[in-house]
């Protein structure tokens, strides 16, 4: 089949089975998991699913162009697979490059039927950016392991069935050395995920708690103790899918939905806020510009390196800008947060949390200044202490 | 001009400080919010009879301490930066400072005691929607035969209001609770701590006040400017203490993040611009207390530095306490929304530069 | 829509590094800066023959080499980062721009051949002071019975043009250099790398040339834009990689001041913006090059961009350097002078902002 | 003499020999050097120089109220003693605190009477913030020592008699404990001063070159490789003399000389420049009254301690602010430099020194959050390390 040819079936199959995107609905359309679960079995079925994956795994062995020319088609339809974004996005391809044989042939079919829904935990509530400071424990018993601690900040993990873990197996040596990542059975009784309330009153996350959760030993993703750099493996694809992800539900604090308030309320009139709206609107453009010169350098086999925490960068420092500038141009209306408002007061109370997400803007400057422009790096007095040494947060 | 606090200040900023953390902890802030309730009745009997601030800056003719405006505004202080709900603000300063710049004996001699005594709330209904929050000569509510027809927005405390003084096209007209026509429509306010209603009038029953509505008004602008400002000020250096406190706790790579630069120079930044802010609120509050004629000025100042400084300084909680910070069990949200809330109600920033532009006769 | 350099963009781009780096580096500009000369005719000379800037943009059959705007980006942005004085922007894209917008074959005929082969200079006299920077319709400057008579303010290059081209109420007009009554006078400019002068006509013989000249105006804030956004951009990353290499050897309690996340942070913030703004110009760029109906958007937007990130970039490379960079023989207060003339010349921040908003149809 | 005694008397004598302050000229009045000594002679002779320095020194030996007496009345007069800020406010109280008898004799006496001028030289041009990396060495020789290095950034060099001049005597020990300071005669033959030219055209400092200068063994202020402490004591004065020096001529970039220019041009009526002026005039205003509040609190006894660190980084970068301001509001007009912009764009030029002057932003912003805040110190790796093995500048 050429590439002109899978590009039709796809289309063909979407418009079969899938609603026209559209700007004004969260793109998951608010299927339920069971439609989910539905939908993405059909694409499976339909050899739209782990396009460029080996078939001996479930996928459809196809190359990059195919997977390009899906992307293409289905930018333009609503795609209620939200619930399997992380599971495909970052554990399957870590199984694929780290994981055994028996793991691969065990998960790798059910995940891209739909039948197997994945989280990955790394982040503990003293973590933070420091990822590699984790402290959940499994310590080795006659069987396999025991897992203990709390995860936070889990997407997802109220309807997953497995979890990429990332716990600490030897707290004697330096930090990045004593890691090891587990697949665990999320359904464990020892497993009790309880929802994280957000600053906007909404639990986008759960905390996920380990009590005695026992793995066996061949739950081990990579080699123990070398889970570092599986997950670090793992972030790598994270960046990747966060970079590459389905089209984002309009921004309320983005230029078009501005617009169209400022224009409800006749606010058009007045130069300082049509000045504003300039800004918002310069500033947008030069990110939608930036993130197209990567793709095409990226296209060109121009290394993008770190260059795509400057997009993050400015990804998480815009709406906490338009924050403060929505505040001249609504005034009073946002204090009483009625039905137009409360887009944009959910999102202004959102963009701490979003620029904290995948590191925070501190972490992404000390990776622009280090990796892109060469400056020294920080100290770095932790590298080389053993763990159970090591200053932690309490 | 005196722009530390005297002794008697100081002692009063311990006092409310103490109850604040004995009485009206943050966990109590929350239980509250959690309620149904604007603010703990408890607490505001307590604060308004024990600490005597309903009626702190109330002449003593009416029931009050007869105390100047820049002893309530140290007690404004603490309670901002406690995040304390409670109708002290549209009691004691804008319905209060509203009686006080008119000329009407009846009404002060009704309704001052009950303020100064806690035993009455008042609330000033002055906004009309973004761009119109001191409306008055302009204004939509009309009064006709003793009528007033309306809708007056985002009033603060009118819940619980025993009576409303309201801005009209005809003057500041004193409507009370329990008049006909009068209907009281609690909103769902960014804010969790403060107590905000769209308050729409039907044809109810008000008596005109005699006096000088508009510059009454004028001076209950300052007011409001000083007042908010103080909170404000207060609540920044909470904020900024909340998170000096966690970044010396809080270790990353090995060591508190507080010893990056990184986190030093933005609490740096915003020690340095509430230092400058706070100078700006005790001198505000001195030119109003003495009747200073840059008393306009100086608390237009104040208030625009306080309001842009807060909404920096909770943005950076929030960003530099990281997850944790975005938790709903977090207080960094708390002082956000009460930082937005604050830089737009009752004037937003564009006005306060207006203001300052105007009276500097730019 | 393609946003990366093709191989003959890259080809030109070195040619163009490696003539600045070798024929005008630092020291050769200083030496012009020096000298009473707006740039150094040898240079320009070789600029625009050797390697055919000047040319460049300008149709085959006015002698150019038929490229299109988006080479010449290509170039300005590697002399916009040296800093090279020369009539390049003034020539070449202003006055070709406008000849070419126009519709005017004796003109073009006339000049544009000229230009192309570097042996003469155009420019635009079009703003009468700040907010006026492109006057047209209303423009104070009369043409009567082929008389210009009236004053254009910061005109790039007037001293060196061997004609210019003036906006009036009238239309565009070509003045020539040796008409009577022309009068060129030099102002103390704050960019150094710049020549910039007043001129005014006192009944100057000029003719009215023939086209649209509001559409071609257009086009040409359109061209000027996008080159003073390319040159700004490229600019501040010659700032950026300055500053960046000065942190790795400069050394601080014991460090490299590169160390401290104080100075990496701002080089950081700056990257990010000089990211996004050289996307932004390349954006412009391949826009007006293809004539998209967006292309005044774009160029708006990359200016409003490069001028504002510019200024940012060029003040920290002053602070970053410490008290070397604030010394006249560094090279930091060229960039900053630079900066702020681009950022208020041809129309400053508030107008592209507002031609934002007027495309957008806000 | 009672205080109100002192003060009519230094009222008296000001009437009759200086002019009324004006806010529209330099506060020198362009005075001379030899008029300046004339003018300090004359204050000393009535009793008004060294008010609170012991009488056996030259002083007058009087009280605080007496030197707040004459600040009082002072600030409303032009005084031209600019060349005498420097000595009287740093080395001559250090030579006070440390010195010998016999240079106190020798020195204070006429440094009172403008019969000597005084620089201070710290500052080198690999040394930046990090005073103490300094690199201007003395060499012991049989009867004193020879300096040889380089000093930048010095006020008042061209016309001054003597310096105190701090240098490296032992760069084996960790940098703060190799260094020492000398008197050093500025006229000797081995001294080069050069004007130093700074962004704006002007040369207000001056590079100070020293080639095998011999001075004597008591020429030592205080102890050799002790001069750091003494180092430490002059920049505390320097911070006083900063914090409480004569009222500064109107600034170009403040409130009142913009809003003169917006009023000439007619641009009062633009609603974005009115609120433009209105946030330089709140943040002028503010720091006033933070001036004003820090002198009330030293007044009443509270230690001020490093919050003037906060003072000094909002005067530096209010300027740096306002100079984008600026650009918004006069347009083409600041590209061109007439006689009204000419003070705007110098002062704009002028801004990034004048941060950098007396410590860095970056500085202030770690004095600000060590001192005030808390927080703990920067890793500060050269503490305890041979000078002669740190890495420096080239």
């Amino acid at each position: 089949m050429s590439t002109d040819e899978f590009r039709a079936k796809a289309l063909a199959w979407l418009q079969q089975n899938a609603k026209p995107f559209d700007d004004n609905e969260p793109s998951s359309g608010g299927a339920t998991i069971e439609e989910s679960k539905a939908f993405q079995k059909g694409l499976w079925e339909a050899g739209l699913a782990g396009i460029t994956w080996p078939k001996e795994y479930g996928g459809q062995g196809l190359g990059t162009a195919e997977q390009l020319a899906f992307n293409e088609v289905a930018a333009n339809f609503r795609m209620p697979v939200g619930p399997f974004v992380i599971g495909l996005g970052m554990p399957a391809p870590v199984l694929l490059e780290f994981g055994t044989e028996a793991q691969k042939k065990r998960h790798i079919e059910p995940m891209l039927k739909g039948d197997e829904i994945w989280s990955q935990l790394f982040s503990e509530p003293s973590g933070g950016s420091d990822v590699a400071s984790l402290q959940t424990s499994a310590t080795k018993v006659e069987d396999g392991w025991l897992i203990n601690g709390q995860k936070v900040w889990t997407s997802g993990a109220q309807f997953s069935d497995f979890g990429a873990v990332l716990v600490r197996t030897d707290p004697t040596r330096p930090k990045h050395q004593g890691i090891t990542m587990f697949i665990v059975d999320l359904h464990h009784p020892g497993v009790t995920v309880r929802p994280l309330v957000v600053a906007t009153g909404d639990a986008p996350f759960n905390e996920v708690f380990f009590d005695d959760v026992h793995v066996p030993d061949d739950a081990v993703i990579g080699e123990v103790n070398n889970g570092w750099s599986v997950a670090v493996a793992m972030l790598r694809y994270e960046r990747v899918t966060i970079g590459t992800g389905v089209r984002a539900r309009a921004n309320p604090l983005g230029y078009d939905a501005l617009v169209e308030l400022v224009r409800a309320r006749g606010l058009d009139g007045d130069a300082s806020v049509r000045r504003t709206l300039a800004q918002v609107y310069a500033k947008e453009s030069a990110m939608r510009s930036y993130s197209a010169v990567l793709h095409q350098e990226a296209k060109a086999g121009v290394p993008i390196g770190a260059r795509g925490s400057a997009a993050k960068l400015a990804g998480a420092t815009f709406p906490l800008w338009v924050s403060d500038l929505v505040q001249d141009i609504f005034g009073e209306e946002l204090a009483l947060q009625n039905a137009d408002t409360l887009p944009l007061t959910r999102s202004i109370l959102a963009a701490p949390g979003g620029a904290t997400a995948g590191g925070s803007n501190e972490i992404q400057r000390n990776i622009i200044a280090e990796r892109v422009l060469g400056l020294p790096k920080d100290a770095g007095v932790d590298k080389n202490i053993p763990f159970n040494q090591l200053k932690l947060s309490k | 001009m005196t722009l530390i606090d005297t002794a008697d200040q100081r002692d009063l900023a311990s006092s409310v400080k103490r109850f604040v953390s004995g009485q009206a902890p943050m966990s109590a802030v929350r239980e509250t919010i959690k309620s149904d309730a604007a603010y703990d009745p408890q607490v505001w009997r307590r604060l308004a009879q024990e600490l005597g601030l309903a009626g702190l800056a109330i002449p003593e003719q009416y029931g009050g301490a007869g105390a100047s405006w820049s002893d309530l505004v140290v007690a404004l202080r603490e309670l901002g930066a406690g995040l304390v709900p409670s109708p002290l603000l549209a009691t004691s300063v804008l319905a209060t400072g509203t009686l006080l710049a008119l000329d009407d004996e009846e009404a002060r001699a009704a309704w001052l005691p009950r303020f100064a005594e806690g035993t009455a709330v008042g609330a000033l209904a002055v906004s009309e929607g973004t761009g119109r929050e001191w409306a008055l000569a302009d204004s939509a509510v009309t009064v006709s035969d003793g009528a007033v027809t309306g809708t007056k927005t985002a009033v603060l405390n009118a819940d619980d209001a025993d009576v409303l003084l309201v801005t009209t096209s005809a003057g500041i007209v004193l409507v009370e609770r329990d008049a006909p026509g009068l209907t009281i429509t609690p909103v769902d306010a960014l804010d969790l701590t403060r107590g905000i209603a769209t308050v729409t009038f039907d044809g109810t029953p008000g008596r005109v006040l005699a006096g000088d509505a508009a510059a009454a008004l004028e001076s209950v602008i300052d007011l409001a400017n000083l007042a908010l400002a103080a909170e404000q000020a207060a609540a920044t250096k909470a904020c900024l203490d909340m998170t000096t406190e966690y970044a010396k706790i809080r270790y990353s790579f090995g060591q508190p993040i507080g010893i990056y630069q990184g986190v030093k120079h933005p609490l740096a930044n915003i020690y340095t611009d509430w230092a400058l802010t706070d100078a700006a609120v005790r001198k505000a509050s001195e030119s109003l207390a003495e009747g200073s004629e840059t008393a306009s000025l100086d608390a237009a100042v104040a208030r625009h530095l306080a309001s842009s400084g807060y909404i920096e300084a909770a943005k950076q909680t929030m960003l530099l306490h990281g997850g944790i910070g975005f938790t709903w069990e977090h207080d960094a949200h708390l002082y956000y929304r009460n930082a937005i809330t604050g830089n737009v109600l009752l004037g937003g920033p564009t006005a306060q530069q207006d203001r300052i532009a105007a009276t500097l006769g730019v």
